[in-house]
């Protein structure tokens, strides 16, 4: 099975990143049996984004299961497989469709390991496209990592670039607890990106700066990364440095890496498409209020979906929702100039 | 999928009128659709999804249907029940075209019809999580004694496998609520194919683990399907408590615009089921019947097909919610979570 | 039906939380006959706490249901019937048990009013005992809120005051919109006081000063603002005055009166039994951060849960979770010295 | 429930040392449960619970496990299943004084059982949460192709009405997964009857809906139950399938230390099922059968109550985790996250 790619070298390929997912997933299905795929429409479909397509075909159906409709039982049978030694990757079709499995998730995977004292584990993944701008409506849009990241026992991922998407998803794959490892669905053929050949794994939990700045630190995860990366650009024109950090792990949360860059900006913008009550920006905003206060020379701003249930499906109503990269730009240049 | 056609008509208590009403029903309902995906094929809208297949069932069950009366629960494969209980090609087009006029102010994807005027319930995309509040509505009804009223609710045979549909048709049974469940059972949900869903393949043989009746229907039929509906709405309105329908019938089309077929199933699986499609062999058999000319037919045609470009036209003309339509109906009042 | 009570006056009566709440959930059912109670053992039993004793036979099985086991359908059932007009009360009869109800409260309840452009609206209230401190293990002590706080669409509260229960109840109970009411189980009987005759509400989204003080503002909710009082009194003697601030509701959060604390005070300490990270102390800060950065003299401080899965069973993991009065003492001083 | 007490018994292939290995773990659980209580109204622990009623149910069923092979997906009410499969009565005293050495290291509530070693998967107190986990154990068993191996899993009546409990046994039926899903159908769900749960009060009429074997058994005879369990099992371990069985018995007790069941049910009620308790006939036909004596007995009861002595003394000298052991286990290896 080869993976579409656009240019190769020796050491690395280009790809986008729903073909990062799908290589990363064909290598763990290869290299270890114990290794199942979960879901709806995984098999003969190959997932409704093509990211198994013909891994039935290669794998069998024993270890690409096209699961009835119902989403509880879909990561419940996984922690079952987990616990009898089995490393599952549970798809939820839509991150909107993982509700009606929180409790298999917050109730029983987070809490596994904890409560047995040890004695048994849940190493199994759940994975699951979420966010906007696709048209998706109330329903094929959300971001649902603010409903799970206060939550002890679980890990959570949402990596932006392919090489990361990679180097995640294997880490996820390896660890020995429950990793809710995010994909955000406009990002999927949009971003391409150098994935180096062969197995290597990124840490959970380290950020990473993917731009140094000196005047402003934008602490951002996912699509917006990627937008306010653009943002800076049309800023670099103005005289302004911004250093943007992509989080890529929600939980646990790369508190160095945040707090030294504030402390060399003084300056803090977090941006995320999730609301902004209660969101992940919430926690970074707490996090560096209580152990950076007297660096800031502005105080904290949030730039995040605004508090209504999702965006609509019309384009008016998605585009109000979304902040683009020109309202990402004008945010910085405020704060700068503050 | 056998389907009778005999001359003499036995028309189970409709008459002429009512048999040209659910077969232009199922004509419109090809007809919305054809427009659906062709629009999208246009580039004008971004995602359409057809009830192919299912015109019989839904125009017959439609006919069974007290409007006024009655609550719809429906999926979003419900095009011809929506359209059965008094929405019109307008208000779909308007739902296609996400159009601010729109029930759902074009919030929603297009198939989320609700309508509390046609006593259609709201509902997200999320399957099975409408079914309680179907068996919640149909508490109401009993709780307020409003004998004569009864809710139809349903769903594909994929989405009986979630728990919600466990625990609504349970708590129905118990309580003798006034609902009818009706699965549409077209074998496929998206790639899936029944075999994958269960182990055995008939929905309605669940119904005696409830205590309730069941009953699996020819939903090619639409006059079968009106009886076997009607039927159970009645035991339902009077008292009888819930009954589980399994209505058989096929999706012609792909799931939706975004789906191709061709990766799961085969043209020949599709053309098989083609053969039984149950517009032309509705039409043949009210044409031997009597109760339409093929004048009548080529003039119904034409009228549904004006319908659906009229809806279109004025649908399309209409603008979309503004930006600030963003912040409405969070909660009610003042309080603005947003500022 | 009387209620039980050991002091009465002309005006007000003396009463403990969960007399509170079962004379509100009473005078509701005598008021409005839409009013419907449903949930586990609600019934003859009338309520594990004993809140609906003998409500079945005065009102009904119709207006009491005893429902089969079955979260996610108590919840949705409610939803349909606040959709068709009547005025429905869920009880969830422990916290930890409202997982499985997660998709009817997030995915419909909150979103019902909002995807149908006001059409439809979902007029109810989920009533649900939360809290640790009673010996209740890992899933009888959990709090919850902050995996709803996130919500749009959805309102929580938490009153910690028998008059604060029956005003803010009946608030829930009057409101057009789905309101998630939390109980602390260990204030049931623990925690007395007067409560006002008659019908009266009291505004959700609004906190209250139940002590006022000048070096230090305490936001806390629930068990804890009692224990934070009990602390702020030991710290009388030493001189030291603190604020205490009940929020009360959660979501909305009543920002007004947290910044005007904090602006006489010029510091801030959020107390809550929850963990922490990702907690509702975590927007509380993240807001001052925004909006009252340069009235802080010292960095916001969350005394919160540890970040673990729950607190044991065993009594020195249970008290090891919770905070006590006196080490909320020890962070009021630390804070009011720095 | 009549019990058959014929002379002649018929022991279903189970020899004269099963026989009384049941019968102990029968008098075992209930000098257990016994001790539970009293310790509670001693104000020595908090909560205890019991499955008086239970007994020759979960005895008769423990037999049909193959030790070292199968696995126990439990639920809190199963003391004597989890004695049965291999837990020692010190096992069940730590759990109950909830001490560091306590498999869960006092961390659960009590009854809340597991241990790897025994093969007893761990669960929390969410109903039906374990069920798929159960089908999931099944399906590895399954992958890895280890015939001769199956999943015993249990939940009360009540539990059944759980999304969760459909969901589990419709995926067992589509992979004809090696497990047994075995209902203990005691009549409460804590004060809720029977009646108020299910339409129809037959919970094994549900498998024919998912395409699986359904079998109701007297749950107060252990030798009937030992003889449908291991049928059942044995037909999963070779391939045949789940099966869903129904066991009838009744809870003697109220649902735990925290609860009166006499705002529910009346002591007649209570008094009614008594006559059949499990234990004294269960006792009368193995003596009428000659294989055990008086003597015999009553030299079991002493060692039963012996050994719960020996077990509560030893528990209870046990010390408590520290404080520092609510940090551990969170996740594995170096991230504290409360740090
Ligand atoms: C909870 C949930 N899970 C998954 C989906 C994605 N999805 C949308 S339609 C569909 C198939 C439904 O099949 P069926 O119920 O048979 O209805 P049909 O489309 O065949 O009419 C799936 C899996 C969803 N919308 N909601
Ligand atoms: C999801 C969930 N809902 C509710 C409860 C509270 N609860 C504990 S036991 C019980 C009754 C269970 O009845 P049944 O399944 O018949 O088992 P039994 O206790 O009769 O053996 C209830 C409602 C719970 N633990 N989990
Ligand atoms: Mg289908
Ligand atoms: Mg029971």
């Amino acid at each position: 099975m080869a993976v579409t790619s656009s240019e190769t070298t020796a050491s690395s390929q280009t790809m986008n990143n729903v073909e990062a997912v799908r290589a990363t997933l064909y290598e763990a299905m290869k290299s270890d049996d114990r290794t199942i795929i979960l879901g709806e429409d995984v098999g003969a479909r190959g997932n409704v984004f093509l990211i198994t397509k013909d891994f039935i075909d290669e794998f069998g159906p024993e270890r690409v299961i096209d699961t009835p409709i119902a989403e509880a039982s879909i990561v419940g049978i996984a922690v079952g497989m987990a616990m009898e030694g089995l490393r599952p990757i549970a798809e939820i079709q839509f991150a909107d469709f993982i509700y009606p499995s929180f409790n298999q998730i917050v109730g029983e995977a987070a809490k596994t390991r904890y409560r047995s004292n040890g004695e048994y584990t849940c190493p199994m993944v759940i994975r699951t496209p979420y966010g906007g701008g696709v048209r998706g409506a109330l329903s094929h849009s959300v971001s649902i990592e603010a409903l799970f990241y206060h939550v002890p026992g679980l890990k959570i991922v949402a990596p932006a670039f392919p090489a990361d998407v990679k180097g995640l998803l294997n880490a996820a794959i390896d660890d020995p607890d429950p990793v809710l490892f995010l994909e955000h669905k406009k990002t999927y053929r949009l971003i391409k990106g150098d994935v180096p050949k062969g197995h290597y794994t990124i840490p959970i939990g380290e950020a990473n700066v993917v731009r140094p700045g000196t005047q402003l630190s934008v602490v951002s995860y996912g699509l917006y990364v990627h937008w306010a990366l653009e943002a800076t650009k049309s800023l670099e024109e103005e005289g302004i440095s911004v250093e943007v950090i992509d989080l890529r792990s929600i939980r646990p949360m790369d508190k160095a890496t945040i707090l030294s860059s504030v402390e060399k900006t003084r300056k803090l913008l977090i941006i995320h498409e999730d609301n902004k009550f209660g969101g992940i920006g919430a926690e970074i905003s707490a996090m560096v209020a209580e152990e950076a206060l007297f660096h800031l020379d502005a105080p904290i701003r949030r730039l995040c979906g605004p508090d209504v249930p999702a965006m609509g499906y019309a384009q008016p109503l998605e585009e109000a929702f979304m902040s683009s990269p020109a309202q990402m730009a004008d945010a910085m240049r405020e704060m700068v100039r503050f | 999928m056998a389907v009778k056609t005999s001359a003499a008509l036995d028309k189970r208590g409709l008459n002429d009128e009512q048999l040209r009403q659910i077969f232009r029903n199922m004509l419109l309902q090809r007809q919305l659709d054809n427009r659906g995906f062709q629009l999208n094929r246009q580039g004008k809208v971004p995602f359409a999804l057809g009830s192919e297949g299912h015109e019989a069932l839904q125009a017959g069950a439609a006919m069974a249907f007290e409007r006024g009366k009655d609550i719809l629960a429906p999926y979003y494969r419900d095009l011809g029940l929506c359209l059965g209980v008094g929405l019109t090609p307008y208000e779909i087009m308007l739902s296609l075209f996400a159009r601010a006029a729109d029930h759902n102010g074009g919030r929603q994807f297009p198939n989320h019809y609700s309508s509390k005027a046609a006593g259609i319930l709201s509902f997200s995309s999320i399957l099975a999580a409408h079914i309680p509040h179907a068996v919640g509505a149909a508490y109401a009804i009993k709780y307020r004694q409003e004998t004569g009223r009864a809710v139809l609710c349903t769903c594909g045979e994929g989405t009986t496998s979630e728990g919600e549909w466990h625990e609504s048709l349970n708590f129905a049974a118990v309580h003798k609520l006034p609902i009818v469940f009706l699965v549409e059972n077209n074998l496929w949900a998206i790639s899936t194919p029944v075999e994958k869903q269960m182990a055995q393949p008939e929905v309605w043989r669940r119904a005696a683990g409830y205590g309730i009746p069941g009953k699996r229907f020819e939903g090619f039929d639409p006059i079968e399907t009106y009886a076997t509906v009607k039927e159970a709405l009645d035991r339902a309105r009077s008292g009888g408590g819930p009954t589980l329908l399994e209505g058989m019938c096929y999706r012609f089309l792909a799931h939706s615009t975004d789906d191709n077929d061709m990766t799961y199933r085969t043209k020949d699986e599709v053309a098989e089921h083609r053969k039984s499609d149950p517009v032309p062999r509705f039409e043949a058999r009210l044409v031997e019947a009597g109760v339409l000319s093929d004048a009548d037919v080529a003039a119904m045609r034409k009228d549904v097909l004006h319908e659906t470009n009229d809806a279109t036209d004025r649908a399309e003309a209409m603008p979309f919610a503004p930006a600030e339509e963003l912040y409405t109906h969070v909660y009610e009042g003042a309080w603005q979570p947003w500022q």
